[in-house]
Formats: C-alpha cells, sequence, structure tokens
C-alpha cells in the first residue's frame, strides 16, 4: 500500500465560526444595501445640507412610503418563486375607486381604505387562484391580469379625473398629516413592514412561503397546502396594492385612470435590489422595504444633486445595476472565502 | 428478527391497487400490508414500481382502483398532508429539501413547535434537530443552509425528518443509495429501535445484502405486478433476485481482466481550495480506478475539476498527454473525456426534455453536418444504447422524467458512453440501479475498459469498489491517501485509508 | 453618403390644395369626424372633446373620439390609419409629435380627408389648419410677464413642464426664456425645466426637488395642467406655501381649493369647451368647402363667431383668461 | 398470489422496435392539445371573421398597414423568443430601440450620412446586449433584474443623447423602404415584414433544427444538465443577449424611418407588448419550451386582432382587456384541456383495472 500523505489534515474552523460567517454572508445583502442607502444620503446631505432638513426627511419619507408598502407586499409573493405585476394597475383602480367613492361625499377615511384593500383583496383571488390553483406561470397571469385592470380602470375612468378639492380633508390629512413630527404614511408603512417580517420569521405559514419558493416539488411532498399559501400570497399583496391605492388617493389628492401606471417594473426592481431573490426562496420584507427606500432616495437624490434631466434616467439605471452587481459580488467573495476558510467542518469522519 | 404477531392487524395496507401513467401501468393490482413492529422490504427491479407503491402510501398519488386501508379501513389521501397526519413518514429517493432554508428547518418544516400565540419556537427546533443529527450521529451543523449539502448529506437530513415524525409507519425509498457503511448501520440501529417501538418500516434497496440484514419480510414486484410476499428467513439471495428478475443471474462483479495501455488520463497536483488538495493520479487505457472514501471526501469534486465543470485553484489534467484548459467541460469532451455526475436529477439529465433527446445532448455535433441535427440519427443513436443498456421506456419521444430511477440513470450512462470516450469518470454509476442492471452496468464498464477505455470510478460501494476497480485510490478530507493494487485491496485497507488510519494499517 | 443636407432638399410638398375657398357654401349635413387626442384618458383633452363632439351634433354631424391610452408618438397612428379606412370627413388631431403622424396624415389628406391639429400641432404640411388655443407667443411671454410681476422681478424661477418632447410645452418655453431677454428682467434667473411627464406623482416629486435643490427659488411656472396641479398640492402642505409663487396653465375645477386657500395666486388658461367647439366648426368648414386651410380665408363658428385662417394655417382662440380668486367660481370646468 | 414466471419478459421498448406507433390521429390529437396549435387557428379565425365582417379590413393597403405597424415588435420577438426558450428575458429592448432612435436622430442632426449612422447604432445596440449579456452569465445576476436597471439605463442614454429634440427629415430613399405604402408588388408585404418573414424562417430553423437550437431548449429547462454535457451556456447566453440587442437597434431603425421621427421616448413600453405576444404564442416562460410558429402566430394575432377592434371603434381600453384576457387564456386553456383529459384518462384506467 502507498502512503500518499503522510498526515491527514486536521478540518480548519470550527462549526460555530463558520456558521456565523454563513449567517454574515446572508445578512450582508440587506447590510449592504443599507450601507448604500446611508452613503447615498450622506452624500447628498453634504452637496446639499437641506436634503435632511426637517422638510427634506418628510418629503423622503412619504416619497417612499407607498413604494415600500407595494414592495412588502411583492416581497411575499416573489419568496414563492412567483411574481405580481399587477400592482401598478391594482393600485391605479383602487385609487381611482376611492377617489369616486369619496369625491364630494363625506365617506370616512376607515370606509375609504377598507374599500380600497377590498377592491386589492379581489383582484389578489383572482391573479391567486389562477396561478395557484390554475397552475398557471405567474408571470404571465400577471402581465394578463395588468392588462385586464388597467382597461377596466381606464374605461370606467373614460378621462374622470378626481381633484383634491373633491376629496375630504380628513382623508388629505391622512396623506400629509404627521404625529409627534413623523407623517402618517411611514408609521403606517413601518407596521407593516413590521408586521410582515414577524409573520414570516415567526409563523409555520410564513416559513412555508420560503420553503414553496425554495423547491415546490419537496414543499409539495413535504405536505405543505401549497395552493392556500400561494393563494393567500397573492391576497396579501393584492391587498396592500389595494391599500397603497386608497394611501395614494390620500397623498396626492388628485387621482386619473392611469395612478401608478407602469409602477410594476419599479417595484419589482426594488424588491431585487433589496436582495429577494426573483428565483423565490430567499430574501426578507425589509430587504425590499430598503431597496424601496434606495429607488426612491435615488430619484430624490439626483434632483436635489441638480443632476440635468436628461441625465436622471441613465445615472439612476446605472446605480440600480450597480447596487445589484456590488451585491452580488460581494456575496460570491464571501461564499468563496466561506469555502476557502471552512474546509469540510460538518462531517463525522 | 420480530415476525409480526399473527393476531396483529396491519397498520398500512394496499388492496388491489393499480394505477398508469398514461400508457404505462405502473401498478396492477398490488396488495401489501404492514404490520406493527415489522421491518419490511420491498424488491424489485428498475421500473418495477417500489416508488410508485410508497408515493401511493404516502398520498402523493391517488390509486386508480384498488384501496389504501389504515388500520384495516379504506382510507383516501388527498395529499402527502394527509399520509403525514395519519402518522405516515416517508423518505423518497430523490432528497426533497429546500436549498434555502438551514437544515434544522428543512427537518421541521410546516410542524415546528411552537410558543405561545403560534410562533415558532427556533430554540427547540435548533436543540431537536441537534439530538436528531447525534442520534443519526452525524456532526451537521443545524443552522446550515441545505444548499451544497453533498447527496449523501441530503440523504441524512431526510432521514432525520423522518425520524423527527415519531410515525407509526416510516417508508424509505433507498435511503441507503448514497450512504457508506458506518452511516448505513447507524441507519439501521436506528431503524431497529423504531421496530422495537412497534412501528412499520417499509424498506427499499438494491442492495440484497441490506434487504437480507435489516428485513423480516419482503415483497417483491415486477413489472407493476405483485409477486410474492414471504418471509426472508430460509431465503436466498438468488431466491430474491430470481423473484425479481424472473431468472438466474450471473456473476455479480464480472471484472475482465483487460491489458493496461499507455496512460490515458494524468491529474496533477490538482488543489481547489478548501475542497480537495494536491490531488494527483493516473489512469491507463483498460484500467479501472476506483475512487474511494468517506462521504464528502471530495470524490465529486475531483471529479468536477477534472471534467472542467469546476475550475481548479492549481495543478493540471492531461488526457492522453494533452493539457485540457481549465474550467472548460467542452474542451474535456473534445479530448475525450465523459463524466456521469452523481446528482442526475440536476445534472446528468434535463427532465422535461426526451429520451432520445436527453441521449443526443452530448453528440448534437454528430448529429448532422453544420449544426443541423437529423432526427433520425438522433433516434438511432438513442434506440441504439437503449438495447444495449437494456433500457426500459415506453418511447424515445418521452420525458425523462417519467422513467424510473434506475432507468435515469441507464439514459445518462447511455448519454456519455454514445459519446465514445477515452476516459469515462463515472460518479456512482450504480446508486439506485437495481441488482440486474447493476450487473449489466459493471459487465458494461468492465468490456469497455477491455476495449481500451480508462475508467475512472468514483463509489461508495465498497463490494463494486473491490469487485470492479484494478486499482483503488483513496480519499480522505480532501487528500489522496492511499493507492491500493487489487490484490492488496479488502474492505480493511480502504476503510482505514479512508477513515485516516491508514498509517495504522501500513 | 446621404445627410441631413441632401435630405433638406427632397422634402415633398404638401397636398397644397388646389380647390379654392368658397366663403358661402353651406355647412354639410351628416359629416362624419373623429377627434384623436393625445392620450384617451387626458381629463383636459376630454373636455375639449366632448365639446366638439356636441358641437359637432349641433350642425347635424357626427363626431366620436378614439386614441390611444398612452400617450406616446407611435400610438396615434395606427388610429388614423383606422380612420381612413373608415373614410372620415374630418380627423382632428393633437399630435403627440409633430412628425410621427405626418406620413399617414398625408395619406388621410390624399384620399379628400380633412385635417385639423388642435392642442398640439403636428408639422405644417401634415394638416390644414391648426387649432391654437391662444398664440405660442401669447402663452409664453404673458406667463413670465405674470410671474414677473408676482415676485417683483427679482429671483430664480424655475419651470416644470410635461414630458421632455411636448412640442406645445416647448415651444412655449422658448418663448418665455425671450421674454426673459428683456432688461425689465435682469434680476430673475431661470435655473431650471424640470419634467414631471405629465404625470401627477413625478410631477409632485419634481416640485419637491427643485425646492430642495433651489431653496432661495421665488416662483415656479407649471404650463400643464397636471404639473400646475400637483405643484400646487405639495406647496399646499409644506413649508414653501406662501413663499414660493405658482403660476401656470391649470383647470379651475382641479385650482379651486388652492386659489381659495391661498397656495396659489392666479393661473390662465383658455377655455377647452371652445377649443373643442372651435375645432369642430373648422373641421366641418373645410369639409363643406367653405375654407381650403389658405391664409385669409374666414368661416363662422356657431356661438364664438366669425374666425380668420391666419399665417400657416393658424386660428387662434384668443387670449387665455386668468383666474384668480375673484372669478374662479364663475368657471366649471 | 402470482408466483413468479421463471422466463424473463423483454422489458417494453428495450427491443426498440417495440415502441408503440405514434398514430396519425393520435399526434394529430397531441397537436390540436397545444397551445401554439390554438393560437394559429385563433389568428386564421380572426383573420377570417376581418375579412367577412369589416369593410376596409382587406382593402386599402389596410393589411399592409396593420402588418408593418407591429414591424418592430415582430423585429424584436424573434431574438426574443430564442432569450426565452434558454431560460433568460430581456425588458430593455424598448429602451434599446429608444436609444437607437435617438442616436440615429442625434448623429443624422450632427450631419452624418445615414449609411454612417446605421453600423454605428447597430454596433450599439450589440454592446448594450453584450453588457445585459455579460450582467447575466458573468456577475451571474437573474436576467429579469438586470434587464430592468438597463431599461432605465438605455432609456436615460436616449434622453442624454437627443434631450427633448424631436429629429425629423430623415431621407426620404430609405424612408420609403419602411413605408406602408410601398410593399412587394402584388402583395400587402411591405419590406419590413418580408425582413420578418425571412428572419422568422430562419430562426425558426435554428431553433428547431439544429445543434444550437436544441442546446438552448436545454439550457432553458435545465441549465446545470446542459453545462455538464459540455454545452458553452455562457457563451450561448451571451449571443442571444447580444441578437436581441442588435435587432432592438436595428428595430429602433425601421421605426425612425416609418415615423419619420426620432425621439428619446420611441418605443416606450414595447417590452411588455414583445413579451406578451411570445408569452401569448406558447413560449413558455419558464424555458425550454415553445415553438418559433407559435410566437409568430401570437406576434401577428396581437395585432391582427388589434387592427380589426380598431376599425370597429372598439375602444382602447377594451383592446388592452382582450389582451389580458388573451393571455390570461394562453397558459389557463392548455392546462384546463390537460386537467380533462388526465381525468378522463384516470377514469379509463380504473375501468379497465376494474375489468381485469
Ligand atoms: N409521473 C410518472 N409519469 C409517467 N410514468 C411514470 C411516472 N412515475 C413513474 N412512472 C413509470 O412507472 C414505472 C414504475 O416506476 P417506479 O419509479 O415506481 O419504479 P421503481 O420500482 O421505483 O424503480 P427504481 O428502482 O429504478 O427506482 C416506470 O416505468 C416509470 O417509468
Ligand atoms: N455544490 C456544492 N456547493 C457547496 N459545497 C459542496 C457542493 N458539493 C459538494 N459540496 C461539499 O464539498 C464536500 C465534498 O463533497 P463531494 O460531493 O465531492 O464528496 P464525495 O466524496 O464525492 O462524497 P459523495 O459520496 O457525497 O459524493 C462536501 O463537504 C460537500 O458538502
Ligand atoms: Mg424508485
Ligand atoms: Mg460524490
Amino acid at each position: 500500500m502507498t502512503t500518499l500523505t503522510d498526515k491527514p489534515t486536521a478540518a480548519t474552523g470550527e462549526p460555530g465560526s463558520a456558521r456565523s460567517l454563513v449567517d454574515t454572508v446572508f445578512r450582508a445583502r440587506e447590510i449592504s444595501i443599507a450601507g448604500a442607502l446611508v452613503l447615498l444620503i450622506l452624500c447628498t446631505w453634504i452637496a446639499n445640507p437641506r436634503f435632511l432638513d426637517s422638510q427634506g426627511v418628510k418629503d423622503l419619507l412619504l416619497n417612499a412610503s407607498i413604494l415600500v408598502l407595494l414592495a412588502i407586499g411583492q416581497s411575499v409573493v416573489v419568496v414563492t418563486r412567483n411574481i405580481d405585476l399587477s400592482v401598478g394597475s391594482v393600485t391605479g383602480l383602487s385609487a381611482f375607486a376611492c377617489g369616486k367613492f369619496v369625491a364630494d361625499t363625506e365617506h370616512g377615511v376607515l370606509i375609504t381604505l377598507l374599500l380600497g384593500v377590498a377592491i386589492g383583496l379581489a383582484c389578489g383571488l383572482v391573479s391567486g387562484a389562477l396561478v395557484s390553483f390554475g397552475r398557471v406561470p405567474a408571470l404571465v397571469v400577471t402581465l394578463g391580469m395588468l392588462y385586464i385592470i388597467q382597461g377596466l380602470d381606464y374605461w370606467w375612468a373614460s378621462g374622470d379625473q378626481i381633484n383634491a378639492a373633491q376629496v375630504p380633508e380628513a382623508i388629505l390629512h391622512l396623506g400629509s398629516g404627521s404625529v409627534l413630527g413623523v407623517p402618517y404614511l411611514p408609521l403606517i408603512a413601518v407596521v407593516l413592514l413590521a408586521l410582515t417580517t414577524y409573520f414570516l420569521r415567526g409563523y409555520r405559514s410564513g416559513r412555508e412561503l420560503y420553503a414553496i419558493g425554495s423547491n415546490p416539488e419537496a414543499a409539495r411532498l413535504a405536505g405543505t397546502p401549497m395552493r392556500r399559501r400561494v393563494l393567500g400570497a397573492y391576497l396579501f399583496s393584492g391587498a396592500v396594492a389595494g391599500f397603497a391605492g386608497a394611501l395614494w388617493l390620500a397623498r396626492f389628492g388628485t387621482v386619473v385612470a392611469d395612478n401608478a401606471h407602469g409602477y410594476e417594473l419599479t417595484v419589482v426592481s426594488a424588491v431585487v435590489v433589496g436582495g429577494v431573490a426573483i428565483t423565490g426562496g430567499t430574501g426578507t420584507a425589509w430587504g425590499a422595504a430598503l431597496g424601496a427606500l434606495l429607488v426612491t432616495t435615488i430619484g430624490s437624490a439626483l434632483v436635489v444633486l441638480k443632476v440635468s434631466s436628461f441625465w436622471q434616467g441613465a445615472i439612476t439605471g446605472a446605480l440600480l445595476l450597480a447596487a445589484i452587481s456590488a451585491d452580488r459580488i460581494v456575496n460570491l467573495r464571501m461564499t468563496a472565502a466561506l469555502r476557502k476558510r471552512s474546509a469540510r467542518h460538518g462531517h463525522g469522519a | 428478527m420480530n415476525q409480526p404477531e399473527t393476531g396483529g392487524a396491519p397498520v398500512l395496507a394496499l388492496r388491489d391497487v393499480s394505477k398508469s401513467f398514461g400508457a404505462v401501468r405502473a401498478l396492477r393490482d398490488v396488495s401489501l400490508q404492514l404490520f406493527p413492529g415489522e421491518v419490511h422490504a420491498l424488491a424489485g427491479e428498475n421500473g418495477a414500481g417500489k416508488s410508485t407503491l410508497i408515493k401511493t402510501l404516502a398520498g402523493v398519488h391517488r390509486p386508480d382502483s384498488g384501496e389504501v386501508l389504515l388500520d384495516g379501513r379504506p382510507v383516501t389521501f388527498a395529499g402527502p398532508a394527509d399520509a403525514r397526519d395519519a402518522g405516515i413518514a416517508v423518505i423518497y429517493q430523490e432528497p426533497t429539501l429546500f436549498p434555502d432554508l438551514s437544515v434544522a428547518e428543512n427537518i421541521f418544516m410546516g410542524r415546528q413547535p411552537r410558543r405561545g400565540l403560534g410562533r415558532i419556537d427556533r430554540a427547540a427546533v435548533r436543540s431537536t434537530t441537534e439530538d436528531l443529527l447525534k442520534r443519526l450521529g452525524v456532526a451537521l451543523d443545524p443552522d446550515r443552509l441545505a444548499r451544497g449539502l453533498s447527496i449523501a448529506d441530503q440523504q441524512i437530513v431526510e432521514i432525520a425528518k423522518a425520524l423527527s415524525f415519531d410515525a407509526r409507519v416510516l417508508i424509505m425509498d433507498e435511503p441507503t443509495a448514497a450512504l457508506t457503511g458506518s452511516e448505513t448501520a447507524r441507519l439501521f440501529s436506528v431503524v431497529r429501535a423504531l421496530e422495537a417501538e412497534g412501528a412499520a418500516v417499509l424498506f427499499i434497496s438494491h442492495r440484497l445484502e441490506e434487504i437480507f440484514r435489516l428485513c423480516a419480510r419482503v415483497t417483491t414486484l415486477r413489472d407493476g405486478r405483485f409477486v410474492s410476499s414471504e418471509p426472508l428467513e430460509g431465503l436466498t439471495e438468488d431466491d430474491l433476485v430470481r423473484r425479481m428478475v424472473g431468472r438466474d443471474l450471473g456473476e455479480l462483479y464480472p471484472k475482465q481482466k483487460a491489458k493496461l495501455g499507455e496512460t490515458a488520463l494524468t491529474v496533477r497536483r490538482l488543489t481547489r481550495e478548501g475542497v480537495f488538495h494536491d490531488v494527483s493520479f493516473e489512469v491507463k487505457r483498460g484500467e479501472i480506478v476506483a475512487l474511494a472514501g468517506l462521504v464528502g471526501a471530495g470524490r465529486s469534486e475531483v471529479a468536477q475539476a477534472v471534467f472542467g465543470v469546476d475550475r481548479a485553484d492549481a495543478g493540471d489534467v492531461e488526457v492522453a498527454g494533452r493539457k485540457l484548459p481549465k474550467g472548460s467541460p467542452t474542451a474535456a469532451m473534445e479530448a475525450g473525456l465523459a463524466l456521469v455526475p452523481e446528482d442526475r436529477r440536476q445534472r446528468g439529465l434535463v427532465m422535461a426534455m426526451s429520451i432520445e433527446r436527453n441521449i443526443g445532448l452530448t453528440g448534437l455535433g454528430k448529429l448532422g453536418r453544420g449544426g443541423l441535427v437529423r432526427r433520425a440519427l438522433e433516434h438511432g443513436r438513442a434506440a441504439d444504447w437503449a438495447v444495449r443498456l437494456q433500457l426500459k421506456y415506453n418511447r424515445l419521444a418521452d420525458p425523462v422524467g417519467v422513467l424510473s430511477g434506475g432507468n435515469q440513470q441507464k439514459v445518462v450512462l447511455a448519454k456519455w458512453l454514445a459519446t465514445l470516450p477515452a476516459v469515462l469518470i463515472v460518479d456512482e454509476p450504480t446508486r439506485g440501479i437495481d441488482v440486474g442492471t447493476k450487473a449489466e452496468v459493471h459487465r458494461l464498464l468492465s468490456s469497455l475498459a477491455a476495449d481500451g477505455l480508462a475508467v475512472l470510478m468514483i463509489s461508495s460501494d465498497l463490494p463494486e469498489v473491490l469487485g470492479m476497480a484494478d486499482r483503488v485510490l483513496v480519499m480522505h478530507e480532501g487528500r489522496l491517501t492511499a493507492e491500493i493494487p487489487r490484490a492488496e485491496a479488502t474492505e480493511e485497507s480502504v476503510m482505514a485509508a479512508a477513515t485516516g488510519r491508514e498509517r495504522a494499517a501500513a | 453618403g446621404t445627410t441631413k443636407n441632401d435630405a433638406k432638399n427632397d422634402a415633398g410638398g404638401a397636398a397644397a390644395s388646389s380647390a379654392k375657398a368658397d366663403p358661402n357654401a353651406p355647412l354639410k349635413k351628416n359629416l362624419k369626424m373623429a377627434f384623436l387626442p393625445k392620450q384617451i384618458n387626458n381629463p383636459y383633452e376630454k373636455i375639449v372633446d366632448d365639446a366638439g363632439i356636441a358641437a359637432a351634433k349641433s350642425f347635424h354631424g357626427t363626431a366620436k373620439e378614439v386614441g390611444p391610452s398612452d400617450a406616446s408618438a407611435s400610438s396615434q397612428v395606427s388610429y388614423i390609419n383606422t380612420l381612413i379606412q373608415q373614410q372620415q370627413d374630418a380627423i382632428l388631431v393633437a399630435a403627440n409629435d409633430p412628425n410621427a403622424v405626418c406620413g399617414p396624415l398625408k395619406q388621410a389628406m390624399k384620399q379628400g380627408i380633412k385635417v385639423v391639429s388642435y392642442d398640439s400641432d403636428t408639422a405644417k404640411d401634415c394638416r390644414q389648419i391648426f387649432i391654437n388655443q391662444a398664440s405660442s407667443e401669447d402663452i409664453g411671454r404673458s406667463l413670465i410677464q405674470h410671474i414677473g410681476k408676482q415676485i417683483g422681478y427679482k429671483g430664480k424661477i424655475a419651470i416644470l413642464s410635461a414630458t421632455q418632447n411636448a412640442t406645445n410645452q416647448n415651444t412655449w418655453i422658448d418663448f418665455m426664456k425671450q421674454e426673459l431677454k428683456d432688461p425689465k428682467y435682469k434680476n430673475m434667473k431661470l435655473v431650471k425645466v424640470a419634467y414631471g411627464d405629465d404625470d401627477d406623482q413625478k410631477s409632485f416629486q419634481q416640485t419637491q426637488g427643485l425646492l430642495q435643490a433651489y431653496p432661495d427659488l421665488k416662483g415656479i411656472i407649471s404650463p400643464t395642467t397636471v404639473g400646475i396641479a400637483a405643484a400646487a398640492r405639495y406647496l399646499d402642505d409644506s413649508s414653501y406655501k406662501g413663499k414660493v409663487v405658482l403660476n401656470g396653465l391649470g383647470t379651475p375645477n382641479q385650482m379651486r381649493k388652492y386659489v381659495k386657500d391661498g397656495t396659489v395666486e392666479q393661473f390662465s388658461l383658455w377655455n377647452p369647451e371652445n377649443l373643442g367647439y372651435l375645432g369642430a366648426y373648422a373641421a366641418a368648414a373645410l369639409a363643406s368647402g367653405q375654407i381650403t386651410g389658405a391664409q385669409g380665408d374666414t368661416f363662422s363658428a356657431g356661438k364664438l363667431g366669425k374666425f380668420t385662417v391666419g399665417k400657416d394655417g393658424e386660428v387662434i382662440l384668443g387670449k387665455p383668461t386668468v383666474f384668480d380668486k375673484t372669478n374662479i367660481d364663475q368657471f366649471h370646468f | 398470489m402470482a408466483m413468479a414466471p421463471d422466463t424473463r419478459s423483454p422489458a417494453p421498448g428495450a427491443a426498440g422496435k417495440a415502441e408503440p406507433p405514434l398514430t396519425a390521429g393520435l399526434r394529430a390529437k397531441s397537436l390540436a392539445l397545444r397551445w401554439d396549435t390554438a393560437v394559429v387557428a385563433l389568428l386564421i379565425a380572426v383573420f377570417l371573421v376581418g375579412l367577412g365582417t369589416t369593410d376596409g379590413f382587406s382593402g386599402g393597403g389596410n393589411l399592409a398597414f396593420a402588418f408593418n405597424d407591429i414591424s418592430e415588435v415582430a423585429l424584436i420577438a424573434l431574438p426574443m423568443t430564442l432569450l426565452v426558450v434558454a431560460g433568460e428575458i430581456d425588458l430593455s429592448v424598448g429602451s434599446m430601440l429608444g436609444f437607437s432612435s435617438a442616436l440615429a436622430g442625434a448623429l443624422w442632426n450632427a450631419g452624418w450620412a445615414f449609411e454612417t449612422i446605421v453600423p454605428i447604432v447597430l454596433v450599439v445596440g450589440i454592446l448594450g446586449g453584450l453588457l445585459n449579456g455579460w450582467l447575466v452569465t458573468r456577475v451571474g445576476l437573474p436576467s429579469l433584474a438586470v434587464t430592468i436597471g438597463t431599461l432605465a439605463l438605455y432609456r436615460g442614454l436616449a434622453s442624454v443623447v437627443l434631450g427633448s429634440d424631436a429629429i425629423t427629415d430623415f431621407p426620404s430613399k430609405y424612408a420609403a423602404w419602411t413605408a406602408n405604402t410601398t410593399t412587394l408588388p402584388g402583395t400587402f408585404l411591405t419590406y419590413p415584414i418580408v425582413l420578418f418573414i425571412v428572419l422568422a424562417i430562419v430562426t425558426a430553423f435554428v431553433l428547431h433544427s439544429t445543434s444550437f437550437g436544441r442546446s438552448l431548449f436545454a439550457i432553458g429547462a435545465q441549465e446545470d444538465a446542459a453545462f455538464f454535457a459540455g454545452i458553452r451556456v455562457k457563451r450561448y447566453k451571451l449571443l442571444l443577449f447580444v441578437l436581441t440587442g442588435l435587432l432592438s437597434a436595428f428595430a429602433g431603425i425601421v421605426f425612425t424611418l416609418r415615423y419619420g421621427s426620432a425621439r428619446a421616448d420611441n418605443g416606450t413600453g414595447y417590452e411588455l407588448l414583445v413579451i406578451s405576444a411570445i408569452l401569448l404564442g406558447g413560449i413558455d416562460f419558464d424555458g425550454g419550451k415553445g415553438t418559433l410558429a407559435g410566437a409568430v402566430a401570437g406576434i401577428l394575432l396581437i395585432g391582427v386582432l388589434r387592427n380589426l377592434l380598431t376599425l370597429n371603434d372598439v375602444p382602447g381600453e377594451v383592446q388592452t382587456v382582450v389582451t389580458g384576457l388573451l393571455l390570461v387564456a394562453s397558459v389557463l386553456t392548455p392546462r384546463i384541456i390537460g386537467a380533462v383529459t388526465e381525468r378522463r384518462q384516470r377514469r379509463a384506467a380504473s375501468a379497465a383495472a376494474a375489468t381485469t
């Protein structure tokens, strides 16, 4: 027998240290976005201190709120390896419907919000039922729903417009008012974010969403009620979109049929920038929220930095690409480092 | 061994169950009874319908006719969840893990212990997982992601998952196919403990000695039909084989003596940091070299780096004296290298594609001129190899995904053998292949070697290694630790090197 | 190769009509005409077109509104083709792009269909008449004059426009810049033209950005109904309310709230209903042979009285109305 | 209980010839159950309905117009089909079209010769495709994410090069090539459509009869397995992104000439139109499935249907709804048919089992 080596190498790295490394790698996704966000805000602030005065902060938060809401809703769907392209249309429809509902009458805030949620739920129900029970590709179905809802919205509105003057003061107050200096909308977004995160992390059904996205076939064999969960995800995303529509009315006062038109791609890019894998199974709601914050902040910062309007689009695109590439490259580097540092540690040999 | 008490009623049974997939009749009037406190084997060739049977028991498939009986009463499982709730735990043939979730979450998905307000009790999930893994004797980190686990580790997680149920019925579809001796032994002791606690166990394996070691009764299927159900006591391996294949088998490891030619494959100081180090070896024409080692020793990684699907950090690979460029499987194939990967579902086959197209995939350049693909040639190539490997299929245009596991493995082999390689690397070539076919595969490898093919065979099946190899290379923790000629290769010497005890042995 | 200079010369001549105008010809009955707005869902265009459709009814013609739901240059083209196939008597178009619609419009004219542009003009040889809401020069210059007066001819101003390519907006902005060259504006500085794409939310955010980027901004001109409403709304509940002057073009319904609560002092607009009304009559006059689109042709437009075709086939509706606290309650559109 | 027969019955199919023959009837049936066939049928039906019910549908150059009107979408859809079959997607095509148009306009305005502009624009299209492909294959980002980014980037670059200008007066000798009034003599086929037909035939051939096409299906269905089979996955994908960029840029030139107007916002929203057209044609977004004939039928269906509905004064919003419904139907119908046949088969199987 030939001996090729005199001593077997000892496994390097303790299981514990390797784990914390793994953890860091995956937490890094959110951390790196948060870092980019802070950097962006700091740079802009140095260039123009008004960016962070009280009005500036308020604007920043208000701008991001609706996108953050939509991104949270979308992230829950994307985690299950599906997508909801109809969110823009749903938001638009709900905003218009709520506008019609309150125009020149005295409907309360709560009932209006509920109406928005109900409309969103209805749309989510259709998309979700088609995706989960019809077992058809989500992209196609929700693209179809995008067109259907948009068409219905346009047809119904036929050029109508609801003006801020027609909207009850109480509703407008929800969009612009604040408590202790913090506007309502960001508060609502934070509450929803906390609830969603809590649910996704701490509940069986939340974890099952990840399972479905990670390996649908395995989830089926594990007896996960897939249809119900996927339907649930769509209902959630729909309800959030509907809710966002009602808030849209509150925030902007003026609504026409094509509110939030084309918003779906912004929402999806926010979610992706936020580290939610489009292939399902990974990502968090707060990552998505950070992504949304980053996307809107880029937009606001460019204006504040007096970047020419003609350059804004190109720079936004380049920054988006830079953000996702950097995230990916950091991730790859860390994984490679992890491989080299911890040779097999987990085996009983 | 425990015999079922004659008075005891079966916990779970099938009565006259039939199941067809389109034109394929996977099960025809099959009956089976599982008694508490019994380990029951299910035997049959590839495609005999074993997996279909257990999927019927597990509520994945609904039978076309016949019924599933639980505690003697007919039940209808609407889905796997129903079966699970009825106390049936299943390990499927192919690992069904969630790559993005931790090992612990994989084990407890949908059944996590809960605290107040229905929240998941993370600490309990983690500690229970640790206990389970300890029981199986593996040091897997419960918090590590399932992505990147070797097939063996995946299988271990599956086993841990099934054990965590405390099920009344445990069904295991080839749980040992990816395991080596020590892990298998540990699994068996766990199964015996369950048996003693009164659980019913249904066990499928193509390794007959395992069946004889573990089980009390065996039910045999052939071509979807019930053949027999009887105690194993008094049965010989040959009897069982005859029940399965309907005839006697020849020699199990038909190793032909081959004349060694010039060196076909040279691997020099190949290193991939953190995975394997300084691996050097040669394979000559006509030689079968086995690469043995414990699960996770890095054998598959070496194979992949040699073939170029993984990039090595250092070292080089030569085929017939020509150095291969790094990281290019295409170049490796042109040089005459072929790799039958270990994970056939992800890497070996395109599951949604037809059998003929899968086989044609490795020879797209040769199926016509100027980039054209001539379907007749493609069909011919596939039909030819299907016959040579005795593939069991309905139509060559069927998607390969509907084949039984063993037959899928044959398609992978066919796909690579059809390239007429000079060096063939096979990673676990007979995993999940029935005895009959296994012998055929061995005969095939052996005769190919005799015709001058150089074969590097990675296998966790020790008898296979000993029976087939001219030379055994052993890896331990990413390094080659021993090179053992055929004459000196014994179970002890290989295991000693594989577990790092080789210095003492040498 | 072929360069711009070669191409200049080969532009085909317009389908110059050889027919002579007959000012006394009666308006034909049962004329079929179609309004093709920039975008079918634009509330302002809707007001214009509805008035036009009603006007057509009054002279026993039929009119309809067709059009794309997005304001892109190309999407109007397929509608023009369809209108040709349907053999309409006249097409009234508010062009999203002066040139993109040219080819099909020329085809239409070749087939005897009369083409009237309104609100936003096409290239001159692609239509017979352009109904201009007010002379572009008037609009542009008067907006600067108004805001100059409001801020005391001193300080920075910005413009919040619609899309970067909107022809009418760009023409007005050009005139604004010319007006600013007058020495009396020497202390006023146009610092930025921002684009809100006629999207409510985008305009809103652009306003926000403008105010942050130029904290000492004194005034904003938004010559678009969507933009001015969004800007007013932002100012209304921001700390800039009362400090920054907003002027521009808006509809009374949208702006009423902000005029009343003091966010906006004044803004202007022509009467969109009259624009549609005049468009319908002009198209009918063309189709009936009363006019050919040549300079000097005259026609009568119902309740609005007589109009004369000016240079380049332009017919001007009149001066814009300035709306403020005192008169806004008299208008409802 | 049956005991073991002592001879091994040959496995069905093991003899190669024992394969059950695909009868013509069976083949026809399985063909009829496929969505791409349904789209072709639907296209023909819509066409016939149009001929029968709508004046002006077939006459006066309307068909030439109707088809010419979708020529850019159709041209981009061809490489996009390949891309989707290989499991990727490119959402930046509309922006690339706009960028190409804007660039052509800017250069034209600067006095460049049109003959020089075209190759430059095409090279830019290739570069754009390379960037997409590089980010996807080398950096390893999902194409949906990458191309949402380049969608913004290319559109932004378009507005950088051209600002708010609209450039006109393109040479009429080239513009005539794209006009719907210039057709192949005696037909209603305009030159862009003729080009599309030629390219579609080439693409169909490449996709369905060459090793390249075969590889694309493998890549789309299971990338790992394709890579392990020695297929140059990354290179092929890169090539497809480049082709898509190239054709988008070319479509930008066609667009510019056809409308005689170069603007930064040309082709806004085309990405979803292209995607819907090919998804409608039964190309599976998950990759690995679909036929080019289906994709072409999907494109033409959208064009013809839109024309027909507009001719009948069906408002745009209803057309939007119809497009949406068709998309949903395109994926739902095969599923329903599948479920129904499966149920029928299961019933037949259990009936057969009961009688044995
Ligand atoms: N989903 C399916 N669709 C069509 N045919 C199927 C399907 N699943 C199994 N089959 C067919 O049913 C038969 C029995 O397959 P099964 O997987 O039960 O075999 P097995 O006994 O488990 O074989 P192995 O030992 O190779 O795993 C095979 O001919 C297989 O091709
Ligand atoms: N795709 C992967 N990503 C990350 N780690 C991997 C991957 N594949 C294998 N590993 C790890 O690399 C090590 C070596 O695995 P490898 O599969 O080469 O071992 P092996 O000796 O072939 O054993 P097996 O019998 O399981 O094939 C193991 O620790 C395994 O967990
Ligand atoms: Mg099996
Ligand atoms: Mg291995």
